[in-house]
């Protein structure tokens, strides 16, 4: 199911997988495929991404001029998939995805100059301090508080849902610095090292089980005024800014072609309560093409905006719809697998997921972390704005209704 | 539909409220939980379908269909396992021998646990081809084989056993056996880590030479299979009922969750889409509680249920995990927290929709009706 | 898929089969058949109704005190069955379901002496006056006035979306007496006779072509006092009585069940794209069994609600969950219907469902009414409540959301 | 994709209004309007991919693509019947023949209409099974046969027809002819009336030993049914932008009531479920644009379009009819009314899932690579 490419294109994919050959080791392919979040495992990735970061290539989405590869759009899908293909360790993002390109953007010279360096090379694991218990969707709303005493903030509150805190040594977080006005206003975007005094991680289970998402705890927290990015109370500019990078940037289509290949492998094997093959078996061909199209259309619709974006447009509420179009059909995505598994999407080890165990699961591998792969990706609808705010950007801004 | 027996509302009430007191250390140790039975005596669920002469509820089968509903809340594993052991203390009662009663009174103390013994390793969804045998001897019956996705598998000691008694014969052949686990030739096999399921203690266990003595044989050849065949019916509409049950039991978080964020004097969940979404879920439970309730009615009354039980089945295998997911998002990421239950009751929703006839069976089924 | 009878219900029905076949002539059986509306031209369906009336079994939901049969809620079913199974002309049912039961419980001995028998023998035809231009599902916003002069009201405004009123000779409406307090509160329930001086009647055609639908205009209308249905300002209590009966009275899944056997037979006689039987095609199969489950859901949610109007339960909110079943399947259903008739869905020519026509339809005579009756069934999430005045109603009353 | 072809966007919206101020009349006079033609014709979009040295547009295949969508929001089968005409008029250029060439003169001032013949009344999907026969002679071809559910069969006169001259040779055997209307052995049958459809004017004609001479052989045996296979992904894809063009319309509609309902005070239209359900349209709509302007650019590029193509028809023929019909659910009862053309969008629908390959044959294609 793939289109041709130009001959340029064609080497530059031989490039990627040749360093991919080289460099992505055995040991990392396995860790990574026995994991089923939304990131592998910190060491395993971590490892990855120095690897990747050595070459130049784990800012793979930035310019030049920041410190990154240059790579056009298909370039970067090119690598993309290829990752994707190989099942590479899915890399904690939110530096060179996140924070480095605001940085780049609001950031002072001196911040520039001593974390973009960084973000390429991965020497820092950060984490997004956003949502709080009673700010999810409506984001404004956030009452953690920061209360300037001299050079420096004093820092009182909670997040929640924040991933990979309890393993990253910086985060990136949205204070309330003022009570006046709209509560969109009185908003200050700072960055906090984990290991000052004062903060206290809380684990939140998921569904599968998995440990991925805390509770962070603030207590009289004291950072500088320096690592203010952008101007007092105008944190939520800044924030808007990231919101629609985080919409617009990521693609889903990768990842998704890549399941949906091991789906058409499983059902080749798997056969059906009737004894046919699965893929012979026309409900679950049927849902399968039905599939094949949405990731196809999803696929175009990202190509599309990956273009914009490239062409310094910004995305804006549209980014919308690549974000409502890559999630749902995910889920779908998911639930076919699980549907192609049949009874081996039951077994319970989350044991068998861990790098290094020793506990060996009931059945086939590619059934090993497809019904916590589909636990976890109920997130995916949630987290970088529901679905519902979505759809209710879109009404607004796109329908103006 | 309501209770129809005496104060089963209460003892159901109760056991309710040990199974969500205790539901998530169950799944955390991965162990299927044998406490359960004793309370589940002690509150006098083991003898549900018992007649009240032997010491039962003698509870109709709608009962047991509601039973399933109300305990599915929190939890369908527990639920389903609960009625899997009645099932065996009940049909005891139709045997002639009193060796059969006194294993059916220790069923209702929970002081032996039952179950079914169907599917084996390579028959799955084809009842007629299992390979576990039964040789006549002039000492009894003679059994070998091992069977696969027990419910109960874990303590399981008194076990309504099918075996094949002469394999040219197919169906014809298969008859049922009471097995004692405490005897020789019984050996337990792995038990399963089921994702949201570890209060059914799934598992395989295997016999060698295990010798059953002759009145141990509780349904001759021919007849075995047509008893599986009906019970399949009921097991199919309290499958759906259960579904429904955590389908309710996720629409209640989610409206309550609703409420809650209200008082907090926020709006996120007044809006009508989640009403919308939520009134939606409403709806369907409403139609496959209709279909399960209609199927209990027939089979209460002795009727063909097999289309109804089948449509109830189907339906539900297609609607509970939309239903769920759906209930979920409203939610938003607390939906997620593991303490809701509601990724169990995912699971739970994949186990019903293989157990008893698998959705694409059910299609089958139906389609011949066309 | 009929479920088995007891035999005093088997000679129900066989009673009820008799009188069909004897008084269901040929004429009207085919005149019904070339029909898609929600109702068959007033002349063939006004004979039926008439031969029903003599039997006195038109008004057939009535208890025997009010001059019906006063049967139970499976006889009820039976009849609606049987009736639709042999495709009997649907009747204009605004009287006996709508207007009569009403008059019963609100209306003056003298009204209720008048109107009742007349409606058993369908003497009038009824339309039902509640919609206006700026007041559909927010019906209480409602502008047409009558102002009070002596022993009569007059009349001033407009109602929309009123069926059959180009044939109708009587109407009952809701007008507003009052501006004062809340808008529910001025409303009052009037009856009035279609051929008053100052009523035009404009036609609104359909999707299908059909004309149906009207605009009723009002002009100085002049009408008794005497043709109020309970006290003045009470018209609001006394129409939600009826629109919960409207919602809870009707039975859809008797006519369902008859598409979905027609559908079936077609499906044995059209051939899929690939050659074989349309009833073979694994992806037909499969959404027929899909809507044979959604009808015999929807068809039990309807006899349990039946069964509390029989013992006297006004159905409430509840009945919101029977309305959204009933019509969303019921557009399935349709579209089902589509499907199975392929091309002959596509000729138009309404000439050909007029009763008395020589135009031949180009297809079987199953496909004459598909296309129309497709679109014609759109209205059905729209009248009486729609959809989403439904859900917001289950949202409110049954969630308490 | 913005129009390429310089001003073609202006000829474009000329045309939409024309159609829009008289489709309802179209429809309701049950004929195809051949005055259309000559309205195109005025415009200058006869010549759409016609070269510019013929005094044609010479616009690529995207911005054929890109007019299917734009004037569908008035109405699809008024471009659709333009297209098949003017399809006819620029693969005429490639022929080495004045005649031919002065017949496409004529097609772009509309005093001719042109259209391709190749279904037949037996012969629907299966394109290898035509029956209408080419014989040769010494005085050219003689052709017998009828051709069915051919689009502008009201009036096309000069046809590019597609005929059997082997039998024993299959698809191998097929050719293409051009067919003057206006000579004899030509008879027009039976022009259909089909809802939402009249201007496309389907129907029906006969060859009766119609004479055609040896350089009205368009392809001949063997490239014929490559040329038409070909041809046949740029319909699907086409067709698929046209239930864009459809859906964009009805979308339009329902936000601009909803917008006007807000207007007058009334809150029913600002209802988040109505947001959300459009939302939900507006999503799908650019997921189709995406995957149509995909396959245009691959056609454009010379390139394989054989899936993208597919999966844009397949997509179309599953979302336009419940993406229109949620638009209408959204505009309550005005929704129905018969001045916005949503029946008839509806009908167009159904329409376009049959033509140039149903749904059900796309499932089959993308299977295939499955």
């Amino acid at each position: 199911m793939e289109l041709a490419l130009k001959p340029e294109d064609e080497a530059f994919r031989q490039e990627v997988r040749d360093f991919i050959a080289e460099h992505l080791t055995e040991d990392l392919r396995t860790n990574a495929a026995i994991q089923a979040s939304v990131r592998t495992d910190p060491e395993t990735a971590g490892t990855w991404a120095r690897r990747l970061g050595e070459k130049g290539w784990l800012a793979y989405n930035w310019p030049k001029e920041m410190g990154g590869p240059g790579w056009n759009v298909l370039q970067r899908y090119i690598f993309e998939s290829e990752c994707a293909a190989v099942g590479a360790p899915l890399i904690n993002s939110m530096g060179y995805r996140m924070i480095g390109p605001l940085i780049a953007k609001f950031g002072t010279e001196e911040q520039k100059n001593f974390y973009l360096p960084r973000i390429t090379r991965h020497d820092d694991s950060w984490c997004q301090g956003y949502s709080e218990p009673g700010a999810g969707s409506d984001l404004a709303s956030l009452q953690t508080r920061a209360v300037s005493d001299g050079d420096d903030y004093i820092i009182n509150g909670t997040k929640i849902w924040t991933t990979g805190a309890h393993y990253a040594n910086r985060c990136f977080c949205l204070v309330r610095t003022s009570t006046e006005g709209k509560k969109q206003e009185g908003i200050t975007f700072v960055l906090i090292d984990m290991d000052t005094p004062g903060i206290e991680v809380q684990p939140i289970l998921m569904l599968s089980g998995d440990h991925e998402l805390n509770q962070v705890f603030f207590d009289n927290v004291r950072i500088p005024k320096s690592n203010r990015i952008g101007e007092e109370n105008q944190g939520w500019t800044v924030a808007k800014y990231l919101l629609e990078f985080e919409r617009g940037g990521v693609s889903y289509t990768p990842g998704l072609k890549a399941s949906l290949s091991s789906i058409r492998e499983i059902a080749n094997i798997e056969r059906s309560d009737t004894g046919e093959r699965l893929i012979d078996e026309a409900d679950f061909k049927q849902a399968l093409a039905k599939l094949e199209v949405e990731v196809m259309a999803a696929e175009f619709t990202e190509k599309k905006q990956m273009t914009d974006l490239a062409r310094g447009k910004n995305p804006g509420a549209k980014s919308s719809i690549t974000k409502l179009l890559g999630s749902e059909v995910g889920q779908r995505v998911a639930e076919l697998k699980m549907k192609a598994v049949a009874h081996y999407a039951l077994p319970f080890m989350p044991e068998s997921r861990v790098p290094g165990n020793n506990v060996e699961f009931p059945g086939p591998q590619y059934a090993l972390t497809t019904t916590a792969a589909y636990l976890n990706g109920r997130a995916s609808t949630i987290y970088a704005g529901s679905s519902e705010v979505q759809r209710t950007i879109l009404a607004k801004q796109v329908l103006e209704l | 539909m309501p209770f129809q027996t005496k104060s089963l509302d209460v003892k159901a009430g109760k056991f309710s409220d040990y199974v969500q007191k205790h539901r998530l250390h169950w799944e955390k140790r991965q162990e299927a939980p044998k406490e359960m039975f004793k309370r589940a005596a002690d509150v006098g669920l083991l003898g549900l379908e018992t007649e009240t002469v032997f010491g039962g509820l003698g509870a109709s089968f709608s009962d047991k269909v509601e039973l399933g509903r109300v305990i599915s809340h929190q939890s369908m594993a527990a639920v389903f396992a609960l009625i899997n052991s009645q099932n065996v203390a009940s049909r005891l009662r139709l045997s002639p021998h009193p060796k059969h009663h006194q294993m059916a009174d220790e069923l209702l103390n929970a002081d032996r646990i039952g179950c079914t013994a169907l599917t084996e390793p390579h028959a799955g969804s084809d009842f007629a081809a299992i390979k576990t045998s039964a040789v006549k001897t002039e000492n009894g019956w003679v059994l070998n084989g091992s069977k696969a996705w027990i419910t109960n598998a874990a303590y399981a000691d008194t076990i309504m056993l099918y075996a094949q008694t002469n394999p040219e014969k197919g169906w014809r052949g298969i008859a049922s056996f009471v097995i004692d686990a405490r005897r020789t030739g019984f050996r337990r096999g792995e038990i399963y880590k089921l994702i949201g399921g570890h209060a059914i203690g799934a598992g395989e266990f295997h016999l060698e030479d295990y010798l059953a003595p002759e009145e141990d044989l509780l349904s001759p050849p021919g007849e075995a299979f047509k008893f599986a065949m009906n019970s399949i019916n009921g097991a199919r509409t309290y499958v759906a009922a259960m579904c429904v049950g955590m389908m309710e039991n996720a629409l209640e978080l989610a409206t309550s969750y609703a409420k809650q964020r209200q008082t907090f004097g926020t709006e996120l969940l007044s809006h009508q889409g989640y009403r919308w979404s939520l009134s939606d879920v409403a709806t369907q439970i409403a139609a496959l509680s209709a279909l399960t309730d209609k199927a209990a009615h027939l089979i209460d009354g002795g009727e063909d249920a097999v289309l109804a039980a089948a449509m109830a089945k189907k339906m539900a295998g297609e609607i509970t995990i939309p239903a769920i997911t759906a209930c979920m998002q409203a939610m938003g990421a607390h939906g997620l927290r593991e303490e809701h239950f509601l990724g169990q009751h995912l699971a739970a929703a994949k186990i019903a929709a293989f157990t008893d006839g698998s959705t694409e069976m059910m299609k089958e089924r139906i389609g011949a009706y066309l």
